[in-house]
């Protein structure tokens, strides 16, 4: 068990892979401000990002890093468009909070 | 025995910025944990032998994604949210952290149980693969299509960004 | 020729109703009593050519088309002029044109005579229907039709809630029998395979079937039914003293003369069926003795003029029903003669009276009319004497004939005619009571009214008919009573009737116990007579006391025994109680409760889901990780 | 083509009426239809009666993958309802001519597509095709109800069109159970009636569910509530009542006979051993219908209501008819569909010209009217006559033939029926009772001088008395015609079949598949 701790394998890195992913996903679930949210989302695409190049460094593939490239592009024009909006929401309405948000339902 | 270290000391980085980022009621040291998860995130990728990637992490998400986060929870002069930082609904929130908890240990058992299968890899650590010129070979020819079209969202993305939030009437509007 | 007989009566109905807003009495009943006059006169024609007939073959037959033909089933309008149906029709177009003929005068103020006329000659119409039709079914139209002129005619002054709501318990009441004759129809059907007359008469087993069940008698006791129904014999009678409420002539004509005796006429055209189902006749005498008897005893406490008589032909039918229940089919077409003549001849009489009367109707007004209205008087005496059976008026020998045959015949019984000379001596009272209140003693007159004669076209029927009340009897004189009589003469009807009657073996009675028997019924209804005469003219404080001692069996009889208000309270109402529940539980709340609760299960089923919809975008990522956590859950225990 | 033709000239109409004027509209439609009528008799010059088969087929290919095709085809069923549909269109037209004064145009199309798609249900031997006109006639009705209605019009025009609705979207998985039964026990996919005729659905007796069982439910489900036979009948008396006078009267005169004729069409021929186990169960729904229709019906107090309650009854007998299964009972039932189509559509056309007058349709209200509007009074009477029945009028062939032969069928059942034509007399005449006879009422003193009825309504009526009479005198003239496509159901229950009458000349025209 304690030889487990020291030899950091493929499994280390995807533990802190998934906890990453689901703290961000709890944050996505539970937290009211939508920064905070977005922030949350973040953290998800990181985790992922992160489980990426565990598999791209255990396995020995390139791909993995190309895919996370474009991963972290993507997630940078997802963080500009979604503050983008949040700035726009927070403009004409004053709040933050998700729950103000509930028009769309039936 | 470095590789230890650098493992350990950057997941706990990243975990307790993370938990923070969740936690805090304060978004601005939310971004301010952000910032810290994305460091230890590039730590670790560091260990993982893609220091390429650790770099560009640091850039793109520490550097220009955070500030400009900052730069937004600053504009809103947030203050702290009070005492419910999580949204109300007792019920929901309690099926939301049991699916979590469910999800959780769905990823948690199948990283225990099927971790066997990945018993035979062994990195090959002085390969030269995570080296800019092999990635940027990959990237130029077999996702060049996706480049370009990337290329492309990079540009329609800050126009978008622009119209969105510009105000009417330009600068001069009162 | 012959479509002139059945026609006439249709064309002046179409003449009369197309022009029902005329108010000119005296054109629309030329009109309409022609027609039936064309009608009669060719039915003379037509006798003229039966009786030059030798006797077996007395039969002349007219199609006019295929009616209904479906599958083997068949039925022609096709009509039959034989003995039998001759005799109805000149009882239908001769009594017929009378009462047209009275009615003229009758309805001379009335606001509509054209719809009232239009509806007699409908009447009669349908009537020549019922007895002329070749087949059950035609008899059937002509059955349904007299109902509704019936009804038309008993609601003609609509106005009057009392005499609408009459005209429908009329055709109600017939209709219940209709519905049995219809069942009868069927049956017949069924066991034979045809509704045609001659074709039923040569298909009848000849042995009698005893037995309840056997098809024959459960037609004939259906067939019978629906006899109750027309000619108001017990439990369906009630009817027929409401149905006073129409014009008078109508109650002549209908209710005494003609349709009410169409029950009577379909048993006497039905007797060979009837004659192989011996139960089912005892039913019909049984049923035709009490409704003699019970109508007789109700007559006896009535002060309608009209109800008087309306009672009297319940009771008159009863016998007639006896007759035909125990195989004495000739005593009671006879007997059926005789009464359309004395007892249309009482109605129109009263008819008269009524009008004199303003129409006023009760007897306790009248008395004393003798000087007012000597014609009206005299040929409602010779009406009076028929039916009480005084020797040698037609009553007499019809209602004798009738007497003894319940008493001789095979099917009889010696109750049978115990019952039937009681309902003979209650007849004789409260004939005389009717006599003596309305046209003897003292004048209770109102001041207000003066009795007058009525106009000639009113006395002239009355003088016919009084005529024939009185000497029609010689035509049917009983075999017995014409073998001691001067001239011996032949019961001509019996005669005449007989090549269509089924065969049932009389055997020899013995002159002297004929005699015994009508010299007893005789004595006794001479009694009766005098006592009421005793009772209503002499002393007429006597009937109070005799009232007031016997008052429970008086007010049962005055209140005709409950009958009509047992109906409604066991019957009518329940049913309409029980409609109600019907519409306001069965439909409104159960079968519509019932499909607005899966309407409402779908409604709430959508509201439950909508609430999923919420609009919190959180939640909605949660149904996503619910979908993922489950699609991975299927997809790890795999 | 003339089939074709009798089909879709009404919407061709429909079209035209579309193009013209407002003003124009009743006049023209009413032509157009009356023109329509006359046509549809070329009908009595091109049919057959002395024979079971079906004539003048046209059949086109639709969908062959499903083996569905365009067949149209006539047959002494469908023969009288066809021209009871287009006899009665112009008289529903003409009925409504001062009592539709919102949006005539639309009124007018929508009753002659409606007309289109109930003659279309009457002449389609495609299931599919029969499905298409079946629901297709709903669609008009809705709005006719619904926007031309009384007060309450929505809540009767939903209910109506969710009840039938319900009724045969259920029917339509049936028919397409039934078309790829056809691929497996025929070996050719298809959807025509005439190949479900030949089908040998699989039955256990004594057992609820199985596959023909299940199908003939789901089948009478359908009908029953178009009919609308006990319990599904609610939906009747609310509709009609809601409904305009022309809604009213084509609703009682035409659609409840597409169930009956679905019973005819469909039910009986298709499902021979499960009608032979549930013919007892059908008769006492007609039987209950009868006697409960007639019960409450007696205790309305909306004239509408009564003849609504009414024409539950008399459907009753038609159902007790079609179950006896005998050609007394279903020439009776084919019969009394004609003439409950005339008679009932009559006495909705005479409620509304008196609700035009006074608009009431309180019974209690009205009393002595025979006094006031006595042509009325008198018109009213004749049809009250026909609807109880009464000799020598079209209800009374009817009635008489559906007891017969339920009588024949079992003399129980029959027995009790009887019941019925009393029961009939005593709501009818009391309604008659209530409103010609009597006091005079509030409403007839409000109105101290009302007209009588004017020459459009009693030209409009005449051929409506007419036809009472002609069919009470002369059914001959009707029985003849179905006799012998009934007589081929009842001699053949369990192996039905209609051959289909080809003349060469038709199929080249056409281009019909010749192996049919």
């Amino acid at each position: 068990m304690l030889s487990n701790l020291f030899s950091i394998g493929i499994g280390h890195y995807l533990f802190v892979s998934g906890a990453l992913f689901v703290m961000g996903m709890l944050g996505v679930l539970l937290r009211k401000n939508i920064l905070v949210i977005l922030m949350s989302i973040e953290l998800m695409l990181n985790a992922v990002n992160v489980a990426f190049v565990t598999f791209a460094y255990y396995l020995n593939d390139v791909n993995g890093a190309v895919i996370v490239l474009f991963v972290i592009a993507i997630a940078a024009t997802e963080a500009a468009v979604g503050l983008a909006l949040v700035v726009l929401l927070y403009k004409n309405f004053k709040e933050v909070n998700i729950r103000f948000f509930e028009h769309l339902k039936g | 025995m470095a590789e230890v270290v650098i493992f350990y000391v950057f997941s706990a980085v990243t975990l307790f910025g993370a938990l923070g980022v969740i936690l805090h009621p304060n978004p601005i040291i939310c971004a301010l944990h952000l910032v810290a998860t994305m460091c230890g995130i590039a730590g670790l990728f560091f260990g993982l032998n893609a220091p390429f990637i650790a770099a560009v992490q640091l850039m793109v998400y520490a550097g220009a994604v955070m500030v400009l986060f900052l730069f937004v929870v600053m504009i809103f002069n947030l203050k702290q949210e009070g005492k419910h930082i999580f949204s109300p609904g007792q019920f929901t929130n309690g099926l939301k952290v049991l699916f979590g908890g469910m999800f959780a240990g769905l990823l948690l058992s199948s990283i225990l149980f099927k971790i066997n299968n990945f018993g035979y890899l062994t990195p090959d650590k002085a390969a030269p693969q995570f080296e800019v010129k092999n990635i940027a070979k990959v990237m130029f020819t077999d996702y060049v299509f996706s480049f370009e079209i990337l290329g492309l969202l990079l540009l329609v993305i800050p126009i978008g960004t622009v119209a969105l939030s510009r105000v009417r009437g330009g600068t001069h509007a009162k | 020729m012959f479509y002139v007989l059945l026609f006439a009566p249709l064309l002046g109905f179409l003449i009369n109703g197309f022009r029902f807003r005329s108010t000119n009495a005296k054109l629309a009943g030329t009109i309409a009593s022609g027609a039936i006059l064309l009608s009669f006169i060719s039915a003379l024609f037509y006798f003229g050519q039966l009786i030059k007939m030798p006797a077996e073959a007395r039969s002349l037959s007219f199609i006019l088309f295929d009616w209904i033909q479906v599958g083997d089933f068949s039925a022609q309008m096709g009509f039959t002029l034989d003995p039998l149906s001759m005799v109805m029709t000149l009882i239908i177009t001769g009594v017929g044109f009378l009462i047209h003929l009275f009615s003229v005068g009758y309805m001379d103020h009335d606001e509509r005579p054209a719809k009232y006329f239009a509806y007699l000659n409908f009447f009669v119409f349908n009537m020549l229907l019922l007895v002329l039709g070749n087949n059950l079914l035609v008899m059937f139209v002509g059955w349904e039709g007299v109902g509704l002129c019936s009804y038309l005619l008993i609601g003609f002054w609509f106005s009057d809630p009392e005499k609408a709501a009459a005209g429908m318990k009329a055709f109600i009441t017939n209709r219940i029998g209709d519905a049995g004759f219809l069942l009868g129809i069927f049956t017949i059907f069924l066991t034979f395979g045809t509704v045609t007359f001659t074709e039923i008469a040569s298909s009848v087993p000849a042995e009698p079937l005893t037995g309840w069940t056997s098809p024959i008698t459960l037609a004939c006791l259906f067939l019978f039914i629906g006899a109750m129904g027309k000619s108001a014999q017990i439990p369906l009678y009630v009817w027929l003293p409401d149905a006073m409420a129409g014009p008078t002539p109508v109650s002549a004509l209908i209710h005494a003369a003609t349709m009410v005796t169409a029950g009577v006429y379909m048993i006497i055209r039905m007797n060979v069926l009837f004659l192989a189902a011996p139960n089912a006749m005892m039913i019909v005498a049984i049923v035709g003795a009490l409704t003699a008897l019970m109508a007789a005893t109700i007559g006896l406490a009535q002060n309608d003029i009209k109800k008087v008589l309306a009672y009297s032909t319940v009771s008159q039918l009863g016998y007639m029903f006896l007759a035909v229940g125990v195989g004495a089919f000739g005593a009671g077409l006879a007997h059926l003669m005789t009464h359309a003549f004395f007892k249309a001849l009482m109605f129109l009489g009263s008819g008269s009276v009524i009008h004199a009367m303003h129409e006023e109707q009760d007897m306790r007004k009248m008395g004393g009319l003798k000087k007012y209205m000597p014609i009206t008087h005299a040929t409602f005496v010779c009406g009076w004497l028929a039916i009480i059976g005084f020797p040698f008026f037609s009553g007499f020998f019809s209602k004798d004939e009738i007497l003894w045959m319940s008493f001789h015949s095979p099917r009889g019984h010696w109750l049978l005619w115990v019952v039937g000379v009681i309902a003979a001596m209650f007849t004789a009272f409260y004939m005389t009571r009717l006599m003596a209140m309305t046209f003897w003693g003292k004048s209770r007159v109102p001041e207000s009214i003066h009795p007058h004669e009525s106009p000639v076209t009113m006395t002239i029927p009355l003088i016919v008919l009084g005529f024939l009340s009185v000497f029609a009897g010689w035509l049917c004189v009983p075999h017995g009573l014409g073998s001691v009589l001067p001239g011996h003469p032949h019961n001509f009807l019996d005669q005449w009737i007989h090549p269509l009657m089924g065969k049932l073996e009389m055997g020899h009675g013995s002159l002297g116990m004929e005699f015994g028997l009508m010299g007893v019924s005789l004595v006794l209804v001479f009694a009766s007579a005098f006592m009421a005469y005793r009772f209503y003219v002499v002393d007429p404080s006597l009937p109070q006391k005799a009232q007031a001692r016997v008052k429970g069996l008086y007010d049962l009889v005055a209140n005709k025994y409950w009958v009509d208000e047992g109906y409604f309270k066991f019957i009518i109402n329940p049913l309409v109680r029980l409609s109600r529940h019907l519409w306001a539980d069965v439909d409104v709340k159960l079968i519509d409760r019932a499909t607005y609760s899966i309407s409402d299960l779908f409604k709430n089923a959508g509201g439950g889901l909508r609430m999923v919809q919420s609009g919190n975008m959180q939640v909605y990522a949660l149904y996503i990780l619910i979908g993922v956590v489950v699609s991975l859950f299927f997809l790890m225990a795999r | 083509m003339v089939l074709s033709l009798i089909v879709f000239l009404p919407m061709v109409y429909a079209l035209f009426v579309a193009g013209l004027p407002e003003k124009a509209v009743k006049k023209a439609t009413l032509g157009l239809s009356i023109i329509h009528f006359l046509f549809s008799l070329s009908l009595l010059q091109f049919f057959n009666p002395d024979t079971a088969n079906l004539q003048m087929v046209e059949r086109l290919t639709w969908m062959p993958e499903l083996g569905v095709t365009y067949f149209l085809g006539i047959d002494g069923i469908s023969f009288w309802l066809v021209l009871l549909t287009t006899f009665l269109t112009p008289i529903v037209i003409a009925g409504s001519w001062s009592s539709i004064v919102k949006q005539e145009k639309a009124f007018h199309i929508s009753m002659l597509v409606l007309e289109s798609a109930m003659i279309g249900s009457f002449l389609a031997f495609d299931s599919i095709l029969f499905y298409i006109f079946f629901e297709l006639s709903l669609i008009p009705m809705y709005f006719i109800v619904g926007i031309w209605g009384g007060e309450n019009r929505i809540y009767a025009t939903l209910k109506f069109f969710i009840y039938t609705m319900a009724g045969s979207l259920l029917m339509l998985a049936g028919i397409i159970y039934l078309i790829f039964q056809c691929d497996t026990q025929l070996g050719q996919i298809s959807a025509s009636v005439l190949d479900f005729y030949k089908l040998d659905l699989p039955f256990v007796s004594g057992r609820l569910l199985n596959p023909q069982n299940v199908l003939f439910f789901i089948f009478c489900l359908a009908f029953a509530i178009k009919v609308p036979m006990f319990p599904f009948h609610t939906w009747l008396p609310d509709a009609h009542v809601q409904a305009p006078t022309g809604g009213s009267m084509i609703l009682a005169g035409v659609m409840l006979k597409m169930g009956t004729y679905g019973f005819l069409r469909f039910v009986l021929p298709v499902f021979p051993e499960s009608v032979a186990e549930y013919t007892p169960l059908f008769m006492a729904l007609g039987l209950v219908g009868i006697i409960y229709g007639a019960l409450v019906a007696m205790v309305q107090v909306d004239m509408k209501k009564l003849v609504a309650y009414s024409s539950v009854s008399h459907m009753g007998y038609v159902i007790l008819g079609l179950f006896a299964m005998n050609m007394m009972g279903l020439q009776g039932s084919l019969f009394q569909m004609l003439a409950h189509g005339i008679s009932t559509g009559a006495l909705f056309l005479l409620v509304g010209v008196i609700y035009e007058r006074t608009h009431s349709r309180e019974i209690a209200a009205y009393g002595a009217l025979a006094k006031a509007i006595p042509i009325y009074a008198i018109s009213f009477l004749i049809i009250t006559f026909s609807s109880i029945a009464v000799p020598m009028t079209n209800g009374f062939v009817g009635e008489f033939l559906i007891l017969f032969g339920t009588f024949q069928a079992s003399p129980y059942v029959g027995s009790v029926a009887v019941l019925g034509v009393i029961l009939g007399a005593a709501y009818m005449l009391w309604m008659v009772k209530k409103v010609f006879f009597g006091e005079e009422g509030a409403i007839v003193k409000k109105y101290p001088d009302m007209p009588d009825m004017n020459w459009r309504e009693l030209a409009t009526l005449a051929p409506l008395v007419i036809m009472v009479f002609w069919m009470g005198l002369f059914p001959g003239t009707f029985l003849r015609v179905s006799e012998k496509s009934l007589e081929n159901l009842v001699k053949n229950k369990h192996n039905y079949n209609i051959s289909v009458e080809l003349k060469e000349d038709d199929s080249r025209s056409l281009g019909v598949n010749s192996e049919l």
